[in-house]
């Protein structure tokens, strides 16, 4: 089982801060991860191209194991700062 | 020292931390809510943030700062929660011995915070409607063993 | 308004005078009196300013700065006076739609203003001694008829 | 007779804030006015090519005629901002 965390416009879609994702293996990479979500929240879809993953204070590549004790945290297109110009 | 903050952003404290008896130029960035946004208008904004990686984009765009330009100091802090109108949502403060220095620092600054923070900005419209702005996709990190690129 | 002034210069008041809910970058410069200058240990600065043309100077050089460039509020101010280290002689506050226009901006106005604003900087030494320091001859007006040219 | 005011360093090579300059013409121009000033206070001699002239609140050119009821103002090179370069 692997914690799911969603930020931004991601808990708009998702309708929850987080969410827990029931996977056979005791170790997935975020690609899998991210595949199992797919399939368990369809509505994400479309987010996940432009979404960074990360764990603790990291991101992490679609390629890397997660660490299960960890959740895995979804962040979308980031405006930080001011306007998108300003 | 701290980066993210709920609490009002303030500027003094700022000055003072980074005050440096050295430095003879000083360039402050702030970034405010304006009361629009592509044409509609704005009441308000609330800024969310992935914490505990935000503070250390924060920390570390510091020290990269301080390592790319010759400044001495360089503070940067970023604003969540709720703002009204003309709230400063984020500050950059660079002092440096040279103020050409100190303008391309906090320029420096502030372009790449926008790409790096991983912070969400949502829009409260005067009509009553919201909004998540989109905005800049987080760059994945290099792969283990690559080093990142230095530009 | 006052741009040449004997007081400590009050950056708040300046942010409150320039305050616009329109504008979501604001860009502040100060110069600020440092505790060395070419080798020699800096007690304090003395600053002396012949008003009449230096207020005038001020005047057009913000108005020529929100001219110049896209950008909606900007006042400069400059101290009189004997300065201690630290305190600022200068400030420039810009604020504008996007931030590079106000970088941009505070930037020619602080270039510029140390090409024209009549004040003369009187350092004076821990070692007691006292000098004026060199600095940038202000360029003749044209000659009549002739128009200053654009660039 | 024409008042002629010293700013910045100049003050310290005058020793004065201003002097009085005779003339016998009742206009000068600033060229006319800056010679005799030479021949008065030779000390000025190597200051007065960088130093540019005002009356009130204008910068007046070396050509033109100065207005005799308004001193006429030498600027030494300005030094304003902060340090040098910064």
């Amino acid at each position: 089982m692997l914690v799911v965390e969603f930020y931004g416009v991601l808990q708009q879609v998702a309708g929850a801060k987080s969410l827990k994702l029931e996977a056979e293996q005791a170790s997935l990479t975020v690609d899998e991860a991210l595949e199992l979500l797919r399939q368990q929240m369809p509505g994400l879809a479309e987010h996940l191209p432009r979404v960074a993953c990360a764990q603790a204070d990291q991101l992490v590549r679609r390629d890397q194991p997660l660490d299960p004790e960890q959740p895995l945290v979804l962040l979308p297109p980031v405006s930080g700062g001011c306007g998108r110009q300003a | 020292m701290s980066w993210m903050t709920d609490n009002p952003l303030d500027l003094d404290s700022l000055l003072q931390e980074t005050d440096d008896d050295t430095c003879g130029a000083l360039v402050v960035f702030a970034g405010t809510v304006r009361n629009h946004h592509e044409g509609k208008a704005v009441s308000g904004m609330s800024y969310s943030a992935y914490k505990p990686m935000a503070d250390r984009v924060l920390r570390e765009l510091e020290q990269e700062t301080l390592a790319r330009y010759p400044v001495e100091q360089c503070r940067i802090m970023h604003r969540t929660g709720d703002l009204v109108i003309g709230e400063a949502s984020v500050l950059v403060v660079v002092r440096s011995h040279h103020r050409a220095d100190a303008f391309d620092a906090a320029r420096y600054a502030i372009d790449t915070l926008k790409m790096r923070l991983p912070v969400w900005k949502h829009d409260m419209y005067t009509d009553g409607s919201t909004a998540y702005q989109d905005g800049v996709p987080l760059e994945d990190p290099p792969a283990s063993g690559a080093r990142a690129k230095e530009d």
